[in-house]
């Protein structure tokens, strides 16, 4: 149960927010080009990366706002969090 | 029955009240404040039951929860499995008996309120012992939110159980002193019988609250039971002491044998004597006090036996003062008695060698092996635990942010020191929270103590009985021995994960408060490495078990789950519907008239929606307000079909897929003005589409200007359906031209009745002349009336789900979730049509081009009817190929499909069904075989649509 | 003295259980992960194709992943012909696992009850059993007076929030003792001369091309013939050492067990829309599982408020657990896979095969997949009860989609 | 005809809520028109055209004359009026937001608003609201999109001493939530131990 800063609301308790999975997967601009491999790719394999992870939230129980976050998968801590119109922190 | 061991005076009970208890089918006596554990002792009882394996007898070994030895099971006032006798307080009429193993649950359910409550402070306290209570009092001196929570009772921690002094004064005065000036500080949250049982992140603290047990039959019954407190805390701070440990030898098991401290708790806080001759075993110089305090009560102390090779020097006195002979180099190697011990058998001890014992008479053997840290809430919050080689014990080993150890639980073990830590930490935690301390914050002034002798780490004693140490206990809970720990590592067992599944240790209600360190240190002395190296199992909450009624809360029966109902909810109650679940929603099913069964009220239902006038309240469906100049391009990119082209005042139906291509929702879309959009969603779709479409409006299109607002509770939404709809809704809207020239299938006309606007759309779900009209929910029930009113004289119908899936289905309309499973795409439900193929691109299109895409045997969903015109077939059924001789093949059978929707048709006059068929299409007009009962229903392939195919009926 | 507790006297582990080698410098084949998947693998090579030099390396203690995690449920009555195969070829050797072990393993089929509270509950549960019947898997649909009379403590009262509809019945299915499983699959293999190496991560792979030549670890250097991945939840982790992209995710699913209690439960329950599953095990106490926590983890933990979810729903639907006492809380790490289903087979590489995507379907499927796999690797080719759980169902679409139909997926 | 009367969710709680003691006080602010409104940046001329400086500070609400303005998000807000019908509120905002690239949709029946008066109604909220509501944190002109209970609310400080808030919840809740509040003021229902 921790706490996760929403950019706009502050912080809320986990409970409050949805998860998205990895951020920074763009819908591809030309879908029909894509071969089966690759649009199997867009549409099936994510990264699960353990460690810091760039990664989607939705506080779907306050703004509704979506909004990324640089997250420790293994210790579940936020490290950043930051809005999709930022661009993904550099990260040491 | 009298209580021989009480004391003539002294202890926190209140002697002025006598309360009556049973325990065992016995009657005894015993007072406020005391414990069912403390007013047994008091009665001379020590064993409480009889272990789980080996049937032997178990006793009180410890004064709190950390017990191994006497649980019992409550059955009055209420039963309650597995307790240890040590944390029950005594109530009036309380009774239970001790129990060998197994608790027993009540069977019938527990009428007692439950709840949870938030609460957030600057710094929370756990423990209200010397380290907490200092803590406590630096932090509400500084004006901050604080919370003090203490499991027992009443505040003090181990003041209760001892005799010190602070400030030239009882310590309890000091106690009473601080806990009134707690109480003075409005911003301080004080709460005993409270227990935090579990430590996540960011400072979040669960602590159990017992708030009416000890108040017995008296109860208030409005107010809860237990309450779970979710604290949120800035910091916290730990201040949870220390639980002392036992050292193993042969049959240390004995009632009577019991933890020093544990003895002087009984004595000075419940004015209990333990016993009357007393051993007491000892490796560290705390067991003195008990040996000392008990003596001072009247109790001779044969023998203090110390297993350091000086015993302790500063306390030799003290004890030779009072006539108490010490044995240093001494141990404990067993234990005669059966029922209560009666002699300890001691034996000289020199570099781990026995020499030969002696037994000492005894009716009360005291055992200490040093302390145990309490390090359980920092440990779940992942810190990092270090042995010490010193105390025997793991300390936290390393500093967290927003949470800190103090007194005993840091491995401080003396009164002034703990003072002194506690104020220390609490000062630490206010500065990192930028709150400045207050300038008076005095400490007591303990006595000056005198350094004590070096604690030796010992473990267990070796076992000269002849047993093998297959009596020498670490877990008596589990009735785990040494024994089953050597034959553990013989296996070739390495880890303590694996030692403590090997032998149970630590598995059982104490969750291995005493044995879990004894355990790492046996392990690691059989296989010779570093105690640190062999570590501790992972401490997991709870910390004390937790009644699953105070987790579940006020989330029961009615409030478990939300029911949502619409603004027509009352008068669908009061019409007699019977209701159906459909997501958190209440709907009504069907409307039975008296007499009539399912069956019957769904055909004449449907008889009436097709032959005359039906009304349905679909209140339910998703609403989404679509707005902005490009509210268009996002609907154009998230659906199937082309929503751009739509006209203003004009209705379209459209679908909507995952990335996946597979159907994810279905419904019709009004376009309100070229810049504005409202779609109808399926009533269990809306809040997934409306997180759709602002998930990729937000993620992937910002630069589309387009909003997205729910109105489901905007609009009440009642389909008029039925040859008769046009009289009805031309008669309770008269400023509208109802003609079909006038307002055409899939169109939207604004109106206004008695001054509230209303929006009527030519929408059909059953295939009939159908309006369907929206309107604010505030006169939802107003118009509903009115509608019914105006087709009274046609006989109108309220009809519910059911005849609404009948009416769809003889239509070949899908239900997206009940004939789709997540697998099926729009041309698999027959709607090629629905699917645009002038768009570049919208949302599944890709996928719609994938090789298992192309598979003609994709599933299709087709119409069956049943060839003897009678079966029902059950929904879920599956479809099979059939055999020359007219039977199945063995399993596997292959299947081709199942029957998503089944119903008896009205209008039909038979039973038909939807399904999804392998290459259904392909077989229209095939009979396949479906399995029912054993039986096999043959059943024609049709088209899915099977009423009025032409369509020819929805204008009226 | 009174009589023993019923339940105390589980059997007693074996005096030996596993050698504890030095890791050898190369072997046949390499199987990383030492959970139940990879235990039983290695004791299928052995026993069923001879190939017994084999070490199965494993970077904790084994069998301490979800192995030990795990809920302990078994059960075949899955819904699509690929799953239920697999499923009812696994619960075939569980009835027989405790003779081909030499080790009691407690396999109890007292049968496994999926309620259904709602109209489309009752569908797809339905379809499920027909389902079940064809491919020979028992089954049967119970209305709520003959869930009663399973499991007289469920709530099928009107009083309550979703009314028990009926449910589906496995007979067959059960539970059975995680360790005992484990550790019965590791003597064999140890016995059989494969060696098990714990405290042995692996940090990186040496390839040659399209062959893996063996496996670096944190005990040194392994040259491997075949490589077997069996890391569950940390599959990933060592995917993505080899450049190999898998669909799976990891989340934290959390557990819990109550304390020892007279027989109350006589069979498994598991309800989706009131989530909550629960069985009585041996020794009496109440052991439950929840819904997985929804974001990526890899902590073996999870948040309090599942928990507390979980306690309402098991509250309700039998309402006897109030005062059940909640003892121990944990959670394991599964690896879930965008259909539901597993992933076995082939990689990219010619000598690694691998095996994750499990989700919560893993301890159940343990004799079958450790057999399949066996198989894969003695002949260098899927075995058709795996076939079609290969990576390349993804790039295709032909997927084996059990969150529909089986929302049940515990 | 006669005039359409008007129904709310809570009318069958009305009895209920009257018995509640004086520290846990509810009521219920039905029929208040309101629309939600987007507005991608607010300024002078959206004041202007709105008539109310809309907060642009997340987690506010400011009082707006006849209604209020409740910040929902970066670029949304509830904006309610005592004196307008449901219809004339939205034709109004979204003729003033529309040449500013806004919408405005009316939401006026979409949830319904009780008033919580009195000492104990923070200790009822801290029952299922996991907000810190104390008044150091959150006084009057705050307010929240959050969960009370199961259900998703829109909470209100009417007060700096934490004894008056507003809660504004989806029509469709209103009755579980009703439910949930009298249930959570139980135990202020009897002020002795019987």
């Amino acid at each position: 149960m921790q706490l996760i800063e929403c950019p706009w609301c502050g912080p809320r308790e986990e409970v409050e927010f949805s998860y998205g999975g990895q951020a920074h997967v763009p819908y591809p601009d030309t879908p029909g080009e894509l071969t089966d491999e690759e649009w199997a790719r867009y549409v099936f394999f994510r990264d699960n990366t353990r460690g810091r992870f760039a990664e989607r939230w939705h506080h779907s129980a306050g703004c509704r706002r979506w909004f990324n976050a640089i997250r420790d998968t293994a210790t579940y801590r936020f490290e950043r969090v930051y809005r999709l119109d930022e661009p993904r922190p550099v990260t040491p | 029955m009298t209580s021989p061991f009480r004391t003539a005076e002294g202890g926190r009970i209140d002697r002025a009240t006598t309360l009556e208890f049973t325990f065992d089918g016995q009657t005894h006596t015993g007072h406020p404040g005391d414990t069912l554990a403390s007013a047994l002792l008091a009665a001379g009882r020590h064993q409480i039951a009889t272990s789980i394996a080996l049937g032997r007898p178990r006793g009180v070994a410890a004064a709190w929860a950390e017990d191994p030895g006497g649980l019992v099971q409550v059955e009055e006032p209420f039963p309650e499995p597995m307790l240890l006798a040590t944390t029950v307080e005594l109530s009036d009429g309380l009774v239970a008996h001790g129990l060998p193993g197994q608790g027993r649950l009540a069977e019938v359910a527990d009428s007692a309120r439950y709840d949870g409550v938030h609460h957030h402070v600057d710094v929370l306290v756990v423990g209200a012992g010397p380290a907490g209570l200092a803590a406590a009092l630096t932090a509400a001196r500084s004006g901050a939110r604080v919370a003090l929570v203490d499991e027992q009772s009443e505040a003090g921690g181990s003041l209760l159980g001892g005799a010190d002094r602070l400030d030239d004064a009882p310590a309890m005065r000091w106690v009473a002193a601080a806990v009134a000036e707690l109480a003075a500080h409005p911003e301080v949250l004080h709460l005993q019988r409270t227990t935090a049982f579990g430590s996540y992140d960011d400072g979040f603290v669960l602590a159990l609250e017992r708030r009416t047990d000890h108040l017995g039959t008296a109860a208030p019954k409005q107010v809860s039971r237990q309450r779970v407190w979710r604290l949120r805390a800035r910091s916290v701070v730990v201040a949870t002491g220390a639980h002392e440990r036992p050292v193993v030898f042969a049959d240390n098991d004995r009632p009577g044998t019991m933890l020093a401290g544990a003895a002087r708790t009984f004595l000075h806080r419940y004015g209990v004597l333990p016993g009357r001759q007393a051993v007491v075993f000892t490796t560290n110089d705390s067991a003195y006090d008990a040996a000392l305090d008990l003596h001072g009560a009247g109790v001779r102390v044969e023998a203090v036996v110390d297993a350091r090779p000086a015993g302790s020097p500063q306390r030799r006195e003290a004890c030779e003062r009072a006539g108490i002979p010490v044995l240093p180099g001494a141990v404990v190697v067993g234990t005669r008695g059966v029922e209560r011990v009666t002699h300890a058998l001691v034996a000289p001890f020199a570099d781990g060698e026995v020499g030969a014992a002696s037994p000492i008479a005894c009716d009360l053997l005291l055992v200490s092996g040093g302390w145990n840290p309490a390090v359980h809430l920092f440990s779940q919050a992942r810190g990092r635990l270090v042995y010490d080689e010193t105390l025997g014990a793991f300390l936290p080993g390393e500093e967290l942010d927003g949470l800190s150890v103090t007194g005993a639980a840091a491995g401080v073990l003396d009164l002034a020191g703990c003072l002194v830590d506690g104020q220390r930490v609490a000062r630490a935690a206010l500065s990192a929270l930028a709150v400045e301390p207050a300038g008076e914050d005095r400490l007591p002034t303990a006595p000056e103590e005198v350094v004590p002798a070096a604690p030796l780490v010992l473990w267990r004693v070796p076992d000269t009985s002849g047993a093998e140490g297959t009596t020498s206990f670490v877990d008596l809970q589990r009735d785990a021995t040494v024994a089953d720990i050597a034959r553990a590592v013989g296996a070739g067992l390495r880890s303590i994960e694996h030692i403590k599944r090997y032998t149970t240790i630590g598995t059982a209600h104490d969750q291995g408060k005493t044995s879990g360190v004894l355990t790492s240190g046996i392990t690691a002395e059989l296989l010779g490495v570093p105690v640190q190296d062999t570590g501790t199992t992972t401490f997991r909450p709870p910390y004390t078990p937790v009644a699953f009624a105070a987790l579940a809360g006020r989330d029961r029966g009615r409030l478990f789950d939300p029911e949502r109902v619409t603004a027509l909810h009352d008068w669908h109650v009061v019409a007699g519907a019977v209701f159906e679940d459909v997501g958190q929603w209440k709907r009504p099913r069907y409307y039975p008239r008296p007499g009539e069964d399912m069956a019957a009220a769904v055909l004449r239902e449907c008889a009436a929606a097709r032959t005359g006038v039906g009304i349905l309240d679909g209140s339910t469906l998703g609403k989404i307000d679509v707005q902005g100049p490009d509210a268009a391009v996002l609907l154009d990119r998230l659906y199937t079909n082309m929503i751009s082209s739509l006209k203003v005042g004009s209705v379209r139906y459209g679908v909507m897929c995952g990335v996946d291509g597979m159907v994810i929702d279905d419904g019709t879309v009004l376009r309100l003005a070229e810049d504005r959009f409202l779609l109808l969603t399926t009533t269990g779709g809306a809040a997934k589409i409306l997180d759709w479409m602002e998930e990729w409006a937000q993620t992937e299109w910002p630069d589309l200007r387009v909003h997205c607002t729910s109105v489901t509770e905007q609009w009440v939404t009642f389909p008029v359906v039925g040859p008769r709809s046009r009289d009805v809704i031309g008669a309770v809207f008269p400023q509208v031209d109802v003609s079909n020239e006038a307002f055409p299938f899939m169109t939207w006309r604004d109106t206004i009745l008695d001054g509230v606007p209303v929006r009527l759309a030519r929408i059909s779900f059953s295939g009939e002349l159908a309006f369907e009209v929206y309107v604010n929910p505030w006169y939802g029930v107003a118009v509903w009336e009115r509608l019914l009113e105006a087709g009274r004289p046609h006989g109108i119908t309220p009809y519910g789900t059911e005849t609404m899936h009948v009416l769809r289905a003889e239509k070949g309309y899908p239900i997206i979730g009940q004939d789709t499973d997540g697998t099926v795409t729009p041309h698999d439900l027959g709607m090629a049509w629905a699917v645009s193929k002038k768009k570049p691109d919208f949302i599944g299109k890709r996928s719609f081009a994938r090789p298992a895409n192309q598979d003609p045997l994709r599933k299709q969903l087709v119409g069956l009817l049943p060839v003897d015109g009678q079966t029902v077939l059950p929904e879920g059924s599956q479809i099979v190929d059939f055999l020359a001789d007219g039977r199945l093949p063995p399993p596997p059978v292959p299947m081709l499909g199942h029957v998503t929707s089944s119903y008896r048709s009205a209008e039909l006059a038979r039973p038909f069904a939807l399904a999804l068929v392998k290459g259904g299409r392909s077989r229209i007009g095939d009979t396949l075989h479906v399995p029912v009962d054993g039986a096999l229903v043959p059943v024609e392939v049709t088209g899915s649509v099977l009423v009025d195919p032409e369509g020819a009926r929805r204008d009226g | 003295m009174s009589p023993r507790t019923p339940g105390a006297d589980l059997p007693e582990h074996p005096d030996f259980l596993w050698r504890n080698p030095e890791p050898k410098r190369s072997y046949d084949v390499v199987i990383v992960g030492g959970g139940g998947h990879g235990l039983a693998t290695a004791h299928y090579l052995a026993k069923n194709h001879g190939i017994t030099n084999v070490a199965v390396v494993e970077k904790g203690w084994l069998a301490g992943g979800n192995m030990a995690r795990n809920t302990t449920i078994i059960r075949s009555n899955y819904l699509w012909d690929e799953s239920s195969a697999i499923y009812e070829q696994a619960l075939k050797l569980w009835e027989g696992l405790e003779e081909d072990l030499g080790y009691p393993i407690l396999f109890s089929q007292r049968g496994v009850l999926n309620l259904a509270h709602t109209l489309q509950d009752v569908r797809d549960s339905v379809r499920r059993v027909e389902a079940n019947k064809l491919n020979g898997v028992d089954a049967e649909w119970l209305e709520p007076d003959e869930v009663r009379k399973v499991c007289p403590i469920v709530n099928t009262s009107a009083d309550i929030r979703y009314r028990v509809l009926g449910a589906t019945y496995q007979p067959r299915a059960g539970i059975a003792k995680h360790d005992y499983v484990a550790w019965g699959f590791a003597r064999r293999a140890s016995e059989a001369g494969i060696d098990l190496i714990q405290d042995c991560e692996v940090t990186g792979f040496a390839t040659d091309g399209n062959r893996v030549t063996g496996v670096r670890t944190t005990r040194g250097d392994i040259a491997a013939g075949t490589v077997a991945l069996c890391a569950a939840g940390h599959t990933s982790v060592l995917t993505d050492m080899l450049g190999i992209r898998v669909p799976v995710q990891s989340h934290p699913l959390q557990a819990l067990v109550s304390e020892l209690l007279e027989p109350v439960h006589p069979t498994v329950v598991m309800s989706n829309a009131v989530h909550v599953y629960v069985s009585q095990a041996h020794k009496g106490e109440l052991v439950m599982g929840a819904g997985v926590d929804s974001y990526n983890g890899y902590g073996q933990r999870g948040a309090f408020h599942i928990i507390e979810r979980q306690m309402a729903a098991a509250v309700e639907l039998f309402p006897v657990f109030a005062r059940a006492h909640l003892l121990r809380t944990w959670a394991g790490i599964v690896d879930t896979s965008p259909d539901a289903s597993p992933i076995v087979g082939r990689t990219p590489y010619d000598n690694v095969y691998l095996n994750c995507g499990w989700g919560t379907g893993g301890f159940k499927a343990t004799p079958g997949i450790g057999w399949a796999l066996a198989h894969t690797i003695a002949h260098d080719e899927p075995h058709p009860n795996v076939a079609p759980f290969a990576l390349d169902r993804f790039v295709s679409g032909a997927l084996v989609d059990e969150h529909g139909a089986a929302a049940v997926a515990h | 005809m006669a005039e359409l009367l008007r129904t709310h969710p809570l009318m069958a709680w009305s009895r209920a809520f009257e018995r509640l003691p004086e520290p846990v006080g509810i009521t219920v602010e039905p029929f208040v028109a309101t629309a939600d409104v987007r507005l991608a940046s607010v300024g002078a001329a959206a004041s202007e055209a709105l008539g109310v400086d809309l907060p642009t500070v997340p987690n506010t609400w400011v009082p707006t004359g006849t209604g209020r303005a409740v910040w929902l998000g970066p670029d949304e807000w509830l904006l309610s009026s005592t004196t307008e019908t449901p219809e004339q509120l939205e034709a109004r905002i979204r003729a003033a937001v529309l040449p500013l690239g806004g919408s405005a949709t009316d939401v006026s029946a979409q949830r319904i608003g009780l008033r919580l008066t009195g000492a104990r109604v923070r200790d009822v909220l801290a029952k299922g609201c996991s907000i810190d509501l104390h008044p150091r944190v959150f006084a009057r002109g705050s307010s929240a999109q959050t969960s009370l209970g199961q259900a998703g609310v829109v909470l209100m400080a009417l007060s700096d001493a934490g004894d008056d808030y507003v809660v504004l919840v989806r029509s469709s809740f209103a009755g579980y939530l009703a439910d949930w509040l009298l249930d959570a003021a139980l135990e202020f229902t009897t002020t002795h131990d019987s």
